[in-house]
């Protein structure tokens, strides 16, 4: 009797779980979150790097690093299930952004300060005021 | 003096006559007949006797492990009642803590691994 | 009778039946008297069979309980040493029955 | 003059306890993702934080024992062993990820890969304790722990809006993923609610020798040093709202938070954070490998003194130098730093119960705190939060778990 009723509760537990998990939608909101953190993360290495703020070794290990996260990341993107459209064009973003890292990571390396300069102002920027308005900083 | 042996006595800090901690009281050992008031006759103290003090499937395991590893330090070591100067937040014993061997591991652990360290 | 010893803190919550099987309460205290030397056992006090309650009873006194009742019937007993039988100390036996024992309202 | 030195006792273990690498990482990511939102989290935790270590330092000065010998004392060998193992794992967990973060603080400066440092920064520990007294760990720690006021400077240079983070003391319910604001929230609290910090306080009490008359003081002690611990971690949260969301930079590694004072301080700030990482993270250490050999030296009854030689003291000196390595062997597998902070914090919210309960039976006993006993509102307070961390956690630790 005792392993019965330990199974069902097991099993109630589990089904609680992942109803809760995330739905498509925030699953896609999620990746376009991180693929934004990691672009602007690369933007704000790049700004800081050419300001003199930051050594080099932080700045190309920090690159390395949001290259390693969005790969990762659009390797999960293949495992979540989502429409097969909302897919694609995720994945295209996640390899444009992941392609910019990249220019950047080799123009900091190369301590070529010019195109690190260009790169920086031409990549997409993210609207800091909606931003902020949403967590009610403005 | 009336004495709670649980409150007043078990799981109290043990020190010798210079204050030196001995241990705690992990065990009270007490001569039971039918006809006489029962009479305390040691308080003891080792991994051994904590072992024992615990439910059922701990117990094994330990006791197994403590003969296994340090068959003499596991040994649980006795002090006479009598020797008991002072109840109190601690429990004063008439006892040379240095040579007791209610410190043998501590002194086994001093000789074999932390003096071994130098500055220690 | 030849003398028994006995680890005390074995006895620790220890279910203490009388004769007749009724539930004494468990072991939870044992008073002694010093004098000189000698440290003679004079009393078993049994409290409630809740083991919280023997546990957080400083708490259980305090107003917000209070007002709950908690502390009322956290009541305990206490069994002379010659009420109290541990040959077997993995089953203590009273020599009595559980009424004649001393009621103690904490 | 003594009573001065029981401040300093209250403001190193806010420096040493409260601001490391879990309050440090938890308030940046909860700013970065939140605003000011979770502010009322770290104002919660300090407050408690304040009635509890208050607690275990009239337990010590009444009693003259420290938290772990009354336990011990009070609810008898096996029950003792309950919080003894929690709160040992625990520690071992919240070290590693204080090594992990005086590891990174190294690697910022010098460029080396982060476990590399781990044998070197327990080392480093390990002889401080071994050569050091209590009162160097006490001084040091304190004296170097001021360098974290850089967290407070940058929040006041960029000049926030006041009124705004006034609001966000007040509790309130998250507009976005709620999951990840609750998770959040635990975790702040479990990084200000560190038990360890309560075992270290009540040992240094007894090692300082209090008594009876160093009650009221006490209470300023605490006040003070966890509310120093508190202001900075606000200041923390602050600096990383309105850093790194106008930025759009959600925090998703250890390596983001080291831009934070780059725009207000320049190539100043960089240095500057990786010196109040590494700083805090080391008193922090400090702490909790002292906390482990005290909770296990009392509880057993072994002599314990930071001051006595390491070799009259054997045990308890063993007990503190297997916690450093524990600590360093984790962190040399090289698991991501940020992944154990946030894990810890969230277990010692979801393990508060077990080390807090018995404290509350404690306070209110007679017997070891004579008519020092609690007032209603500390058993309150201290109930509730510790209530609310414990739920707090078994909701969001499962879903956060299964989410990242």
């Amino acid at each position: 009797m005792r392993t019965r009723w330990r199974a069902s509760t097991a099993g109630l537990i589990l089904s609680v779980v992942a109803c809760a998990g995330k739905s498509a939608a925030e699953r896609i909101a999620e990746h376009d979150r991180v693929r934004v953190a990691w672009e602007e993360t690369a933007r704000f290495v790049g700004a800081e790097w050419i300001g003199g703020a930051i050594p080099d070794a932080y700045a190309t290990r920090t690159l390395d690093r949001a290259n390693e996260e969005l790969r990762a990341d659009s390797e999960k993107l293949q495992k979540d299930d989502m429409p097969d459209e909302a897919r694609a064009r995720l994945g295209e973003a996640l390899e444009a952004t992941r392609a910019r890292v990249d220019t950047l990571r080799l123009a900091v390396g190369a301590s070529d300060r010019a195109s690190v300069a260009r790169l920086v102002r031409d990549s997409p920027r993210a609207n800091a005021d909606s931003l902020l308005r949403q967590v009610a900083l403005r | 003096m009336d004495i709670a042996l649980v409150r007043d006595l078990l799981d109290k800090q043990l020190v010798d006559r210079e204050g030196e901690p001995l241990g705690r009281v992990d065990g009270i050992v007490m001569s039971y007949s039918a006809d006489a008031p029962p009479r305390i006759t040691h308080l003891e103290l080792g991994a051994q006797t904590l072992a024992r003090r615990l439910p059922n499937p701990f117990r094994s395991i330990l006791a197994w492990l403590g003969r296994r590893l340090s068959p003499r330090a596991s040994e649980p070591y006795r002090i006479e009642a009598e020797r008991i100067i002072q109840l109190g937040r601690v429990i004063k014993i008439d006892i040379d803590g240095a040579r007791s061997a209610a410190r043998e591991t501590e002194r086994w652990v001093r000789d074999h691994i932390i003096s071994r360290i130098p500055g220690s | 009778m030849a003398a028994q010893s006995i680890h005390l803190e074995l006895l620790l919550d220890r279910e203490v039946r009388d004769a007749s099987g009724r539930r004494a309460g468990r072991i939870e205290e044992i008073r002694a008297r010093k004098d000189g030397d000698e440290i003679i056992v004079e009393s078993y006090h049994l409290g409630p069979e809740a083991l919280l309650e023997r546990l957080a009873a400083p708490v259980f006194r305090l107003s917000p309980f209070r007002a709950l009742g908690l502390h009322k019937h956290a009541h305990g007993r206490r069994a002379q040493w010659d009420q109290m039988d541990l040959s077997n100390p993995e089953r203590p036996v009273l020599r009595c029955s559980v009424d004649e024992l001393v009621k103690l309202v904490r | 003059m003594k009573k001065l030195l029981e401040i300093t006792l209250g403001i190193v273990t806010s420096i040493g306890g409260f601001l490391e690498v879990g309050s440090l990482a938890t308030s940046a990511q909860a700013g970065a993702a939140f605003g000011f939102q979770l502010i009322w989290a770290i104002v919660l935790g300090t407050v408690c934080l304040i009635f509890l270590v208050e607690m275990s330092g009239r337990l010590a000065a009444v009693s003259k024992q420290t938290l772990a010998g009354a336990m011990r004392d009070r609810f008898g060998y096996p029950f003792f062993l309950v919080p003894l193992v929690a709160m040992s794992l625990l520690a071992l967990l919240v070290m590693a990820s204080e090594l992990g973060g005086v590891c990174l603080s190294l690697q910022l400066v010098t460029g080396i890969s982060f476990p590399w440092w781990a044998p070197v920064g327990a080392f480093a520990a390990w002889l401080l304790l071994w050569k050091g007294t209590f009162s160097v760990v006490e001084k040091g720690a304190s004296l170097f722990g001021l360098v974290t006021i850089v967290f407070v400077i940058a929040a006041f240079r960029l000049h926030p809006d006041w009124t705004r983070a006034a609001h966000a003391a007040l509790p309130s319910m998250p507009r976005h993923e709620a999951m990840r604001y609750w998770f959040f929230a635990v975790s702040i609290l479990g990084a200000s609610i560190a038990p360890y910090l309560l075992y270290f306080y009540s040992a240094g009490a007894v090692e300082d020798k209090w008594n009876e008359t160093d009650v009221p003081v006490n209470r300023i002690t605490a006040t003070l040093g966890m509310s120093f611990g508190g202001v900075l971690a606000v200041a923390v949260l602050i600096v990383a709202a309105l850093v790194f969301v106008p930025r759009g930079i959600r925090i998703e590694r250890f390596d983001q938070i080291a831009l934070m004072l780059t725009p207000i301080m320049g190539r100043w700030g960089f240095y500057l954070f990786a010196a109040a990482l590494g700083i805090a993270c080391f008193g922090a250490m400090l702490e909790i490998a002292l906390s482990v050999a005290y909770l296990v030296a009392q509880g057993f009854g072994w002599k314990w003194s930071e001051d006595a030689r390491p070799r009259d003291a054997a045990r308890f000196s063993l007990v503190y130098t297997a916690t450093l390595v524990g600590g360093a062997l984790i962190v040399m597998m090289g698991v991501d730093p940020l992944a154990i902070t946030l894990m810890s914090m969230a277990l010692t919210g979801a393990f508060l119960p077990i080390a807090i309960v018995p404290f509350l039976i404690l306070m209110n006993d007679s017997r070891f705190v004579g008519q020092h006993t609690n007032g209603w509102i500390s058993n309150t307070v201290v109930c509730a939060i510790v209530g609310l961390a414990f739920v707090l956690a078994v909701v969001s630790i499962p879903l956060e778990v299964m989410g990242s």
